[in-house]
């Protein structure tokens, strides 16, 4: 089995793991944690193919490369706006529950205290 | 001697792998942040051997990135213990 | 003996991703999150992308791992209670089955993948010349497709004011972070001494070789933007007040010299970022000059989070 | 000359993983937290510096070892410094159950 193909399974049950995590655990933060895994999956799906596509003396095919570190960079900037919106709704309410009915609580714009 | 070099970043990550088992039992997050210590100090040196090994000068900058960084988390995790102690849920936000 | 290596670190990136989804605490997860991207820059390095090693190993294994180990700290109260949310065996069966079915219709996909593989590289080899850089994914990232890094840019930089806009009204224009108190004597005010001046040559080789040899602005960047981050971390220096008018001018500065650029190559050369003959290498230098400020300060202010206290403080 | 350097990265590099193998043991037998710790500090920056001993003949040139050997330099401060770090919280919070 070549580097290419195995990495690329990997990142098939990758997505999948994560896929599950971001279903099934009730915690937002574990959710994005989830999210990521998945993220990465795909990265690394595609930077398999990229390694397929190896040729005129590159290790790797460089435009799906140069893609992927767009990709993981915007990734990053995915998280810290989700990790902020999680913080920001941990402040004002004291809990981060995504249900709908969440427990009643006072909170106004200068956070409770 | 390639051979022999990846053989040795193989064993090495064998071998720092077998220390996440403290990740599995911790009991404490300082054990399990150790774990990571090991296995990114190890993950250096696997990537020196096998940046050696190829022969491709630029891996080992990808050493020397992870050298500036891998402590980072253990940095944060640590501010982020010490500045919130247990009961005390927010930290003061205001002067 | 390779063969061992990638069975090993593949192996060992499937079991740290289970341990991430169905490790108990936050935090034991994010630790377990941090090593799997570490693995994860080796596996770059196995795929001989380089490049990306090096963007994962900065902004993967480092900044992303700062980002979520403060968090899961910060969150640790509110675990009980969604723990006690866990959803019913029946969804959590559906969802297994959804997720194995995802990953089996992606391995016949990767298994059924075409041969010889459709490349881009011969092309990418054949244009280089034009643009001067002698390391393709440069090439790729700042000629062929420079649209798409604008367009990047400008996604960090929106995600930046997302995050600022979480900002209480009284902290508007403030500080973000909470504000250190730092030991001056301890070992990290003297680490944060020590570090960032080798950091920084670091960071700037990074970049400045990114032109010829594996590197660029984004890896540079953010071991600029980690080395900052130090000195606060350690108290050395505050966050600088969100409202300055400085630091507004440096973030949208890279994005607007892009912008320029391109608005010069339509005028020029006939279409928005195209580069007139034997000027491509010059303006790339333009760009990326332009843009690492704004990157390294775009990715340190968003790990600081929104502003939270008075410009005062 | 060749084969003399040859097994001189030979005995480095095999030692240095040798290191690592203690490091992992004192990890995961040693007792309690902080004895952990001093394991773990001492082992894998002794693993990584002889790794690092062992590949400097196999490099091209002289910048590339000067290169990992600062990579050794900068690993053995943060390593060092997180250590420290590390054992404050363990310190506040006592060693764990």
């Amino acid at each position: 089995m070549t580097a290419g193909t195995l990495f690329g399974l990997c990142a098939a049950v990758l997505i999948g793991f994560g896929l599950y995590g971001l279903i099934v655990n009730p915690h937002p933060l574990r959710k994005i944690l989830a999210f990521n895994v998945v993220g990465s999956g795909v990265f690394l799906l595609f930077g398999a193919i990229a390694y397929r596509g190896a040729g005129a003396g590159m290790g790797g095919d460089p435009v799906p490369q140069a893609l992927l570190i767009t990709g993981i960079v915007v990734a990053f900037s995915a998280t810290a706006l989700a990790v902020a919106l999680l913080l920001r709704l941990f402040d004002e309410t004291g809990s981060v529950t995504l249900s709908s009915d969440p427990p009643p609580k006072s909170g106004d714009d200068t956070g409770a205290h | 001697m390639a051979e022999f070099l990846v053989g040795a970043a193989a064993f090495i990550l064998g071998m720092v792998a077998l220390g996440l088992v403290r990740l599995l039992r911790g009991p404490g997050d300082a054990d399990r942040i150790m774990s990571a210590q090991l296995l990114g100090t190890g993950g250096i040196a696997a990537v020196l051997l096998l940046g050696t090994a190829t022969g491709e000068a630029a891996t080992l900058d990808v050493a020397l990135t992870l050298a500036l960084l891998a402590a980072f988390a253990a940095f944060a995790f640590v501010k982020a213990k010490l500045t919130q102690t247990p009961g005390e849920s927010r930290a003061a936000d205001s002067p | 003996m390779i063969e061992v290596l990638n069975f090993g670190l593949a192996a060992l990136i499937l079991g740290l991703a289970v341990w991430t989804i169905v490790a108990r605490e936050a935090p034991a997860a994010v630790v377990g999150f941090i090593v799997y991207g570490l693995l994860l820059t080796l596996v770059w390095v196995q795929l001989q992308g380089i490049d990306v090693a090096l963007t994962e190993a900065a902004i993967g294994g480092g900044l992303t791992g700062v980002l979520l180990i403060s968090a899961a700290v910060r969150l640790r109260s509110t675990e009980s209670t969604a723990r006690a949310q866990r959803p019913s065996a029946s969804t959590r069966w559906l969802a297994a089955a959804l997720s194995a079915a995802v990953t089996a219709a992606l391995s016949i996909c990767v298994l059924a993948l075409p041969e010889p593989a459709p490349t881009l590289a011969p092309e990418v080899l054949a244009n280089i010349a034009v643009t001067e850089v002698g390391n393709p994914i440069t090439a790729v990232l700042l000629a062929f497709r420079a649209m798409d890094t604008l367009l990047e840019a400008i996604v960090l930089l929106f995600a930046l004011i997302g995050v600022w806009s979480l900002a209480p009204d009284r902290a508007w224009g403030g500080r973000p972070g909470l504000l250190q108190q730092a030991d001056p004597n301890g070992i990290l005010a003297y680490v944060a001494r020590v570090l960032p001046p080798i950091g920084i040559v670091a960071g700037i080789y990074i970049f400045w070789i990114g032109a010829d040899h594996p590197g660029g602005k984004f890896q540079g960047a953010t071991i600029l933007a980690a080395m900052w981050l130090l000195v606060m971390m350690a108290g050395l220096a505050d966050a600088p007040p969100i409202s300055r008018r400085w630091l507004r001018w440096l973030l949208v500065a890279g994005p607007l010299a892009f912008i320029a650029v391109g608005v010069v190559g339509a005028v020029t050369a006939g279409a928005f970022l195209s580069y007139p003959q034997g000027y491509a290498k010059t303006l790339i230098l333009v760009i990326e000059f332009a843009l690492m400020p704004t990157l390294t300060l775009i990715l340190g202010l968003m790990l600081l989070g929104a502003p939270q206290r008075g410009e005062t403080s | 000359m060749k084969l003399f350097l040859d097994l001189w990265t030979v005995v480095a590099v095999v030692a240095g993983a040798f290191f690592f193998f203690a490091g992992t043991v004192g990890l995961l037998r040693f007792p309690d937290s902080l004895t952990r710790l001093h394991a773990l500090t001492k082992a894998d920056n002794l693993g990584l510096g002889l790794v690092v001993l062992g590949l400097l003949p196999q490099l091209d040139s002289v910048s590339a070892g000067l290169k990992i050997v600062g990579i050794w330099l900068l690993v053995l401060l943060s390593g060092a410094t997180a250590a420290q770090w590390i054992a404050r919280t363990l310190r506040q919070s006592g060693p764990g159950p």
